[in-house]
């Protein structure tokens, strides 16, 4: 196994399908000749010519939806959003027409489409490029999402999500791209949509997270056990759409007791439906109420320290989980 | 209103041209007209009277309450489909809006599937999960059916650019509707195709009317017509009289050759009129448009009778034969209300198939986990 | 008080808004000359003028985003979204610059928006044309929701709209348009956003619901009583955000069961939210888990019979309750 | 790339006029240059260079890590912003993209609240919570300052359909990029503008540049230029040399005075340049442009420059002048930063403020329940 930074995880997966399938392209802005806004495809367009690595105009809609018309004869489209706030000026595409197409032609037309790129808040870009809309993609049925907190995680999801017949969208964050991890060499490494990942093992709580926060939850962990020897139990979940029900509620059943942490604005969230299923499948278990940490419910404040503030951390689980089995500071 | 003029009429003063009776042959010396068998021809011209003939059965069943949803009739524009699809070959696709019945024919659908859709039949083409509004056939090339206005027109340039991408000689045909050249995303795919040399052309099927607002109070354009919008993005464009087939095939035909050998988009405006409201919903129609409007293309522009006419003049036709294509389609379209009539709905199990691949697929991906929320499933 | 339809009461809130301040005007496809897809606006265009009522292209974006800039100087545009699912091609403009403009600008700027519309399957049209995205909506900081049920509640509700200086998302229902009720016609009825209506008080289980469901769950309610001898209450949520979390609450710590009916789709739905409220702030109160019942998690489909079964009914609503309190058929 | 010349280069080959040096003089006796004071061109002149000290100081704060996210600069673009605000009167708006703070400093929004928005200080003018890409100065008629591509362009139109709604003469100006033109947003923008009359200034500011994508790849346009897609719209275009203030000011005069008499609408496309990177992380910018081609704008076409060459000329500026108003300018930003270094952050509780107007006000709105939904305050 190599240690491989984030970025280069999901280069290497883009590479891989690109040489061995010959419809996979990779579309979006300053993708090619630019080396990517976030640098996630520096080098491939060099390595794979014009083809593969496409430079579009700013027209997201214009460029999804060409990506869905081309995978309908068989094509396989990676489009890259800058931001991922960006898809929102193509959203009828990305979400209606890319999860319509199959039902409506009664199973005769798939959307092989993977939509890639970083949705995070926390770098102080303000209120309209801050988005995390994994909660409504994974609302639309028909969609899936995937978002990663591991170099080794990104690169296994990414390449699932591309050999994937239905649409895909792959949530990566910019404050992870220079994280670094070992990740399998393996050409065929593939981590199953729908797949949770225990990241760390305990009994006295689960902590169930995804992306960036995972990294917060893994943290407030390890400070919860030195501090206080509480053994939280992180799930990643990895897979929103699919998701890993099993494995969260397995967790639950062990630990009685559950703190769901997302960047996502709370409104129903993606921690809310988690709550739900918990509350409604393993009612009997829990010794509390299901705990959820959210973003602090405002658009994106520009502020740096203050967007410090607004994005859970890992001092915030770390106090919310004290909270929870209340352990005075 | 009832003392105007089709020719004073608000509407008609935008696109005059579009009220010139055409040259009935001024387009049967091109090429590819030329070229056509009488069986072609009159292949056209049965393909024209089916689909009026399906669409007079469905608009009864739809009366009768057999249908639900959307009804959105071809009628009086059938020779821009027939034409346009009847010049293409087999590496070419077309994909248009909601209107779609007649594009659905045009490529060869049977009636049978495309009534029981409306229908909501399991037997539909679409299963009858997509309706009126939702017809596919990707094995003849045809790919919807959409709904979402001006929705489709990535789409048909994706097309055309995953055949360019093959190195596949061929091009993709996308209808839009007059309202819908107003949609952000209509102009963001020219600029697209006209950037990337892909083989598309749009077909802008100008009836004059989006719902009950004519071309003149949704769009500003230039004289030239709403084609010509295409010039701002370096793209061709040509405007056609949608009530001959032969102008519609020469032009269409040039066109394709124009993606063909040079991989270059191309704008075409079919002027063209539907008899019926927007939907059969729009029963109102009468109001934004005058009956004197209405008459005069059914009598001066009906694209089955100028068709006929020519045919007549070629001799390919006379009014016997015409009586018999008429009875054949009709014949056919009550079939097809029967085989309908009797297929049955899909059962409540088939809400949750062709949702995902990867459901009705297992393990053909590796996906794990939950897939549907459902608290408990209603059947 | 006079006996009129929902589709009325809204018009009835049009004209009074439009007469009593000159800076009202409707926008939308149709909406002038042709009366309104859904002739909610008829004869106010005959009435009004063309200034007040203004038949859009259909751009969708262009004209939202016209109506925010429009909005800064002190007009007070409503849109008319002809089917709500139409919103998806200009989500940039309705949901990413209304939200963020305040908050960017520091309190500079208001925008005092309404986007109205039906927001409603059940009618055949198909994937595309049947999202009910208040869930969506109500995730973002900065917007509000409301989802009228009855005539009196849809003029309450769009008049308090139309005054708000934030942007207000009313959404209708094509199903509701022609039911008829009780309007008191006071010019300055007013129904506040975020107050809940106890449509039925009941002891047994509490019913919550919004939009068409809320009949849904009365219908079902008297029909429990009838057979069962159940009470059921049926808290109408009437708006999504603000959001009466008190009402909610009050109601089932007196009945210690909660049952959630939506149209929406499930996963991050409006139910998935109050289910964690509930669970989060009543846990001592539940008797059993909160149920939800949604919309079959799929894209809507066409088949008149099927998508019958597909959205949530009186029948649904009853059987559930069946099960959660455990009787028999 | 390094032996071509910027009249060889790709960029320029699809923008030649933009190479051609504009006659100083071509528009001086336009009558809105012609009526302008020694102090009106004075206060252009120092606009320019407040803005290009003002950015120069944000620079260097920024490299020494005193902000986050974005810092797009305008260095280059100067009289872009300052020629066409200086024609507009009282009742005139203007909105912009994120490359924002030329037009602030413009509309004479102080250096001390723009540099503490871009510090994040609660003394900025959005409180620090909008930074570089969101200022606003309503009472100064500028409405931003807006980050998604073309978003504000049919903000733009609401403006000046406002205007026209409530009978005042005036318009509004809503500049946008070169790249910003491929957003579908921006056509229906120019649709609706050209159809209802509606008095707007669509003012491309064409850097030849969207990030790292010169203009040729990124857009599909007529001969005449980007501007010309106005013509789809049968909306007046003109070009304009952007770095001759009385060229931008007597082009802008037109558009605005057709605005007031006829309340039609203008695009304009003003050819400029940006001296560095798209924003300050486009550190390779020179990877996708020559060194040479930077220079030669410098050299010939800096806005500043040729005003000032002007201004010489015409007797109104001379050495010392220029050395003090520029040091006038180095001080004011040299303050700016001190102020902004000196101020406090907001606090923690402002997250959750000036998200509504009725929150923020209570008591002026019939709302009641929860509007906010942490579960636990993280303060
Ligand atoms: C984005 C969007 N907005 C509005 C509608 C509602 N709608 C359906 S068809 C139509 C009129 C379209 O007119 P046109 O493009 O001229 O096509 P025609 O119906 O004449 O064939 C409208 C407004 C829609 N389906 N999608
Ligand atoms: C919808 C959207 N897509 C992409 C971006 C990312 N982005 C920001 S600026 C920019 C380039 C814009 O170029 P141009 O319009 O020429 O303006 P300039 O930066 O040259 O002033 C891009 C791609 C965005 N902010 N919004
Ligand atoms: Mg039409
Ligand atoms: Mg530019």
């Amino acid at each position: 196994m190599a240690v491989i930074t984030y970025r280069q995880a999901l280069k290497d997966a883009l590479a891989e399908e690109i040489t061995r399938d010959e419809n996979v392209f990779v579309m979006g802005e300053e993708v090619a000749q630019y080396n990517g806004a976030y640098k996630v495809t520096e080098g491939l367009w060099k390595k794979f010519g014009d083809k593969r690595l496409v430079d579009a105009p700013i027209s997201e809609a214009g460029f999804i939806g060409l990506g869905i018309g081309a995978s309908f004869l068989g094509l396989r489209p990676v489009i890259e959003m800058m931001f991922f706030s960006f898809v929102y000026v193509a959203w009828d595409q990305a979400v209606n027409n890319t999860s319509s197409i199959r039902y409506m032609s009664g199973g005769l037309i798939n959307c092989p489409l993977v939509i890639r790129g970083p949705a995070n808040g926390g770098t102080n870009v303000g209120a309209t490029h801050s988005h995390t809309p994994e909660n409504m993609v994974a609302n639309v049925p028909g969609l899936k999402v995937v978002v990663p907190a591991t170099p080794a995680d990104a690169k296994g999801l990414l390449k699932s999500a591309i050999r994937d017949n239905d649409p895909v969208f792959v949530m990566e964050s910019t404050l992870l791209y220079g994280n670094e991890g070992e990740v399998p060499e393996d050409d065929e490494f593939l981590i199953p949509l729908g797949k949770a990942d225990v990241k760390r093992e305990g009994s006295d709580i689960t902590i169930i997270a995804h992306g960036g926060c995972v990294l917060a939850a893994l943290k407030a962990a390890e400070k919860l056990k030195k501090e206080h020897n509480v053994d939280c139990e992180v799930v990643d979940l990895r897979s929103i759409r699919p998701l890993d029900k099993a494995t969260i509620l397995k967790s639950v059943k062990k630990t009685n007791r559950a703190l769901l942490v997302e960047e996502n604005k709370p409104f129903c969230g993606v921690g809310a439906q988690i709550s739900h299923i918990i509350q409604r499948e393993a009612f009997d278990y829990l010794d509390a109420p299901v705990h959820r940490i959210s973003a602090v419910d405002a658009p994106a404040i520009y502020s740096p320290p203050v967007e410090k503030v607004q994005v859970p951390n890992a001092e915030q689980v770390f106090n919310e989980v004290r909270h929870m089995l209340q352990i005075k500071a | 209103m009832s003392t105007e003029t089709p020719e004073t009429h608000e509407f008609n003063k935008g696109r005059s041209r579009a009220l010139e009776k055409s040259d009935l042959f001024a387009h049967a010396e091109d090429p590819v007209n030329k070229g056509m068998t009488v069986q072609e021809k009159l292949k056209c011209f049965t393909d024209m009277v089916r689909i009026r003939k399906f669409e007079q059965a469905a608009l009864q069943s739809y009366q009768k309450g057999k249908m639900g949803g959307f009804l959105h009739l071809y009628i009086g524009q059938e020779a821009t489909a027939v034409g346009t699809v009847s010049v293409l070959g087999e590496n070419d696709h077309i994909i248009t809006a909601y209107r779609d019945h007649g594009h659905a024919l045009a490529v060869g659908m049977g009636m049978n599937e495309c009534m029981a859709e409306l229908y909501g039949k399991f037997t539909g083409c679409s299963k009858g999960k997509g309706g009126s509004m939702h017809y596919f056939a990707p094995e003849k090339r045809f790919w919807g059916g959409h709904g979402i206005v001006a929705g489709q027109t990535p789409l048909g340039a994706g097309l055309a650019y995953a055949l360019k991408y093959k190195g596949i000689k061929g091009c993709a045909i996308c209808y839009l509707g007059d309202g819908a050249i107003n949609q952000g995303v209509f102009h963001e795919s020219l600029n697209l195709v006209s950037l990337w040399d892909i083989p598309v052309i749009y077909v802008i099927e100008n009836n004059g009317y989006s719902m009950g607002t004519s071309q003149v109070r949704s769009s500003a354009f230039p004289e030239e017509g709403l084609a010509a919008r295409a010039t701002s993005y370096n793209i061709d464009f040509d405007t056609v009289h949608g009530e001959n087939l032969y102008e519609v095939r020469a032009k269409t035909s040039k066109a394709v050759q124009r993606a063909y050998e040079q991989s270059r988009p191309t704008v075409l405006e079919i002027f063209t009129y539907r008899y019926y409201g927007h939907s059969i919903a729009d029963a109102n129609h009468q109001r934004y448009r005058t009956k004197e409007e209405i008459r005069h293309y059914q009598e001066n522009k009906d694209p089955i009778n100028v068709w006929e006419q020519i045919l007549i003049e070629e001799g390919h036709l006379n009014v016997d034969k015409v009586k018999e294509i008429d009875q054949a389609a009709k014949a056919e379209a009550k079939e097809a209300v029967q085989f309908a009539e009797e297929s049955p709905f899909p059962p409540p199990q088939q809400l949750l198939a062709d949702v995902y691949h990867s459901v009705d697929n297992p393990g053909t991906h590796t996906n794990e986990g939950e897939i549907f929320f459902n608290d408990r499933l209603p059947y």
